[in-house]
């Protein structure tokens, strides 16, 4: 078992659903991002998620995509982003995580950024456009510092298929709610509770549900069904429309 | 198994994981079709009598004694339905989403001429049909926009990042993870993620097994080397693939050199040294980016040459030295038009022009003896705002703002 | 000598003095190369290599379905170089000028096709270039100007009488009666003095034969009907020689409606009952003219349709029964335009899709064993500044007016 | 012999070379017109042609066709031409000739035209699209009247070519002074000599001369060459610029 589960099952014991959150580093700055971070921790957030801003990010809906544009645009380097993160990890100490296109990793260098990200604490990697076919190396390195891969479900993935995946990932799980990007609302229905038992059943590893959460209500629907749940888009429009104070209160109330 | 499509270190398919399905149906259907002879055949049949299939090879008499050197053949890939050989991916990828029994599709395009290649497709096969197209763009190439409208396609603007080509994949790319159930991506060139490389380079290799068959007919024997202007890749290996065997024909592939490769303002991948191996858009080759691994904005007069990544099968030949590549400045690219305007009565695409001017640079070396082919990937007439722009043409602008006056009444 | 070109009571030398030497030069070699199978082929093989000959047959199955009845066959004269069937007539008096040993030609244009394909051809062969162009048609197809100068011809603005086509003619005399010994006029289409509509339809018999032996190939028995619109007649008459023989097979000839017959403002010779016979550009034939024989002002959306005669050999087929005349109105074109669009993604010419309305009427009534064909003599893209005028597309207006700001700058 | 080259002939033995003009109906005005004829009788004018003016005059220069085209455009009928054209008959008493474009003759009816013409006592036509070829009917019911179906001489005419124009000719022959339309200038050169001796040798009728013929030392250049000098556009442009009172003089100066 990675340290990231084994952080996630002790968590586990004393809620019933873990909350994950995600910011893009960078954007508005790094202040607001530090702010940010300071009242998800404060107010109960389990893990988080940093994005180092890719120019191309494909798999973000407009509000996210925009947020990374707008970083790379104020200038911010992803040597920046690291060392951002590294005093981030001193600061707070909950898992951190990065999440960024295969680019960035490997532009820098595969190994180099794995092994740069195990010195800054960070505990795992979501890497949207990396499947695990063309992720080879990336798995055995990333694995090999007790690091996690995290893989990725979607409603679209066969039962085998979440196998396949679920023996290359470690830590937890990202299922994605639904088909689309981020940022748009999803529908709990009845098609949802079935692809999430599929999830279940595909894997031992906990589980994260992502895409279009955004209130007390989804996550109190994902209790008991799912072990995390993945505020995205929503704590971004937060900060852009009322700032980061509003953060907080925000996180305070979801569950 | 979906760990194919590579080309030495090139290629791949980096894809979320919610296309996962898609692409394995994609595949599979794709090498169905692939050892399928009727199909190959149904394609050709459609192309020769909907599209103007096979296109001829035209002999440059003129600009061949102006040169004095090699005799300069035009395989005329404008002469496609719709002015460019875009048509034969889209038309092919057509017949494929007809088996799939899909009913819509989505494209990028940059200058508008995929875009409407597609929007033409999906109008003959009745398949619904959404076009993403950076805003910039769509200012730019408004009668474009105005046609694929016009045969029934939704055309929507792509505000985000430099709003041009690449934003515009991206977004299509968006639209595919919502809406895959119903709907294929019609890919515009020999890039993104395995199968489309693959795929986009076999439809459009009829141009080369043409042009073989047509140059041995023509002149009776091979070429000494074929020209062909770059920008995904698709036209250049769909003519290169039928030399790829003859290693005495040598094969040219010609970048857009912009304001010229010292100035950062082109679009060069391979000519230059600009570019650094990456991954983005769904496959691995040499991406003009920072050394972050952000894509950088490139230039070129030519829309459809303007862009950060180039074919994975192209990078490979390149690396392995069977494709040899160069650079068109703009003004290389204006001079090279007008001067086979004037010779032939022929109007390059802005982007096929860029072939033309690295033949031109160097048939004069080559005897009288030897043949060379260009590639005229597209015709240029489609592109009359951009180039009596690029003229500066007086009574163009005059023209334009008569016509606007009469519109403000 | 010169007393042949009769058609019935239709056609005749109507010339001055001054050119019956030129003319009687012209015959000769006509009578020649007319005889001679080698300069037919040389025709042909000019037009496999130059432009894309044979053009393709296109199965329209979507409006063939849509209408439910003969099945719709469209001759894809679009898909020539240039973007019309203008280039046969223009490729092959270029070849005939080339023995004939002149080195210049001249030329008239109405929308500008004519003028382009001139030019073209002028480019090609290496003649100089002068096009006339009434002064309204050179504000209104600026682009074909553009492309007309940039291969190297030199366009002259008609400034007298209605500015149009027919005053383009008579100055493209008043110049040659000056330059007879250097110069070939290379008139646009099957009219003006023998030997011309003789001359111009056995280059566009082209159309027909290919037309004929691919309806045989696709269909398996020959069409019911055949649609081409007419101005002066050249893509009406090149399909329907390929049928000529089979009096089972209906010709239509659709002529420019305008805003109706009713209103004056059209250009129907043969359909309405506003023409009568005269004489005037050279040849006998029915005109737009009034009861003193002054030629009247015409209309059409399509300005390759806006003339005041037609081809003396279609008065004669008219007069005889042979060919059944129709008009399309303005409106009905811009139906049918956009209705070929969006079911085929084909973009025919204004002047192509008169042809295109009255098969669309018609078509109903016949069996689905029963095959059409409609003659698409160009492609409507070239007509962007009209066509999206017409339609009154917003997007286009303030795309001109935007573009117009920069200039201003 | 026909009438015309009688009167012509008769005036030949005092004048060593004739004088006609040229003008179009209508054009600027049917007023202008008749005093312009008064002038150029009273002058010594020995002939004139009225070009009833038509929409396509194909082998007429700029100005000849703009007078063609305003004339019309101010409305301008064929049947006030005929009836302007039988009151100056009746007012001046040198032969009167028609020019125009065939389509006039043919839509009024070809036979009904001609005998209209000979009421008026018209004297012949000069139709420059019309070639003998096209003319059979034209030329039987001309002369069947006693009137002068003109034929027109080019430099490009073949000797055997002019032998078989003046055969359907009568009154005299009008001999085109140089390639193009009417209105530019021409140089009388040597080839210009050698040309009207072809002419001179292909017909015993009497030879006019025209096109580009403007000033006194043109007309003494062609005396002793040619029987008839025609002044065409210069009149036109005289009375455009001076108005009709200038004609007379100008004549006057001619001989
Ligand atoms: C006419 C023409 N040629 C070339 C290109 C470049 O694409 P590729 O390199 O894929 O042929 C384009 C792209 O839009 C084009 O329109
Ligand atoms: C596309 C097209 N079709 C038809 C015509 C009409 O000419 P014709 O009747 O000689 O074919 C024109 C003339 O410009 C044209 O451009």
């Amino acid at each position: 078992m990675s340290t990231l589960e084994e952080i996630i099952r002790t968590h586990l014991q004393d809620s019933r659903i873990l909350l994950m959150t995600h910011l893009v580093l960078g954007y508005p700055s790094f202040e607001v991002n530090r702010e940010v971070i300071g009242q998800m921790v404060q107010n109960g957030v389990d893990l988080i998620e940093m994005q180092i801003p890719f120019s191309e990010p494909v798999a973000d809906g407009p509000m996210i995509l925009k947020a990374n544009q707008e970083s790379i645009a104020k200038g911010a380097r992803v040597e920046e982003c690291l060392q951002f993160a590294g005093e981030i990890t001193k600061e707070f100490h909950i898992p951190f995580l990065f999440m960024t296109y295969y680019n960035i990793l490997y532009k820098y260098g595969l190994e180099e950024f794995i092994n740069r990200a195990y010195d800054l604490n960070i505990k795992g990697f979501i890497i949207p456009d990396l499947p695990p076919e063309e992720g080879r190396e990336y798995l055995d390195l990333v694995r090999k510092q007790d690091m996690a891969p995290i893989q990725i479900f979607a409603p679209t993935s066969t039962k085998e298929r979440m196998q396949r995946l679920a023996e290359n990932g470690a830590g937890f799980i990202y299922c994605v709610a639904r088909r689309g990007v981020t940022g748009k609302k999803t529908d709990f229905d009845q098609d949802f509770n079935e692809y999430i038992r599929r999830c279940r059943s595909a894997t031992p590893l906990p589980l994260a549900v992502g895409f279009g959460i955004r209130s007390k209500d989804d996550v109190d629907f994902l209790t008991g069904k799912a072990d995390i749940a993945v505020i995205g888009t929503e704590t971004i429009r937060l900060v852009d429309e009322k700032g980061a104070a509003a953060v907080g209160p925000f996180i305070a109330g979801l569950r | 198994m979906i760990k194919k499509g590579y080309y030495g270190h090139w290629g791949g398919a980096f894809i979320p994981e919610i296309l996962y399905e898609t692409f394995r149906e994609l595949n599979t259907f794709f090498e169905d079709v692939k050892k399928d002879q009727a199909f190959w055949n149904e394609y050709v049949q459609l192309m020769s009598t909907y599209s103007c299939r096979p296109t001829p090879l035209t002999y440059a008499e003129n600009l061949s004694n102006r040169f004095g050197g090699a005799r300069i053949y035009i395989k005329r890939e404008d002469l496609n339905h719709t002015g460019a050989h875009k048509a034969n991916n889209v038309m092919g990828q057509g017949l494929l989403v007809k088996r799939m029994g899909k009913k819509r599709v989505i494209a990028e395009t940059g200058a508008g001429q995929h875009g409407v290649a597609t929007a033409t497709m999906a109008a003959k096969f009745g398949f619904d049909c959404t076009i993403y197209m950076g805003e910039e763009d769509v200012q730019r190439q408004r009668p474009n926009v105005f046609w694929m409208e016009k045969m029934g396609a939704t055309v929507i603007p792509v505000t985000d990042g430099s709003r041009t080509l690449k934003d515009a994949i991206n977004e299509a790319f968006r639209d595919w993870v919502s809406n895959m159930d119903s709907t294929h991506y019609v890919l515009g060139t020999v890039c993104g993620p395995h199968p489309f490389p693959e795929m986009v380079a076999w439809f459009q290799s009829i141009i080369g097994i043409e042009a073989r068959e047509q140059i041995l007919k023509a002149f009776g024997k091979l070429p000494a080397r074929v020209y062909a202007c770059v920008g995904g890749g698709s036209n250049a290996l769909g003519i290169f693939q039928g030399f790829m065997q003859d290693d005495q024909v040598a094969l040219v592939g010609v970048e857009a050199g912009g304001k010229g490769l010292a100035s950062g303002e082109h679009a060069a991948r391979l000519a230059g040294s600009d570019a650094s191996p990456g991954v983005a858009q769904g496959y691995k080759t040499m991406f003009l980016q920072n050394s972050d691994g952000q894509m950088l904005d490139t230039h070129s007069v030519a829309a459809g040459l303007d862009y950060i990544g180039v074919s994975p099968i192209l990078t490979d030949l390149w690396e392995k030295g069977r494709v040899r590549f160069a650079a068109a400045t703009d003004s290389e690219v204006m001079d090279a038009l007008e001067l086979t305007m004037k010779k032939e009565g022929i109007i390059p695409a802005l982007e096929s022009a860029h072939g033309f001017v690295q033949a031109f640079k160097e048939v004069q070396n080559l005897g009288k003896d030897e043949a060379i082919i260009i590639n005229m990937s597209g015709r240029g007439d489609k592109d009359i705002f951009t180039i009596a722009n690029a003229y500066g043409d007086p009574s163009w602008k005059e023209f334009i703002i008569a016509r606007a006056e009469q519109y403000k009444k």
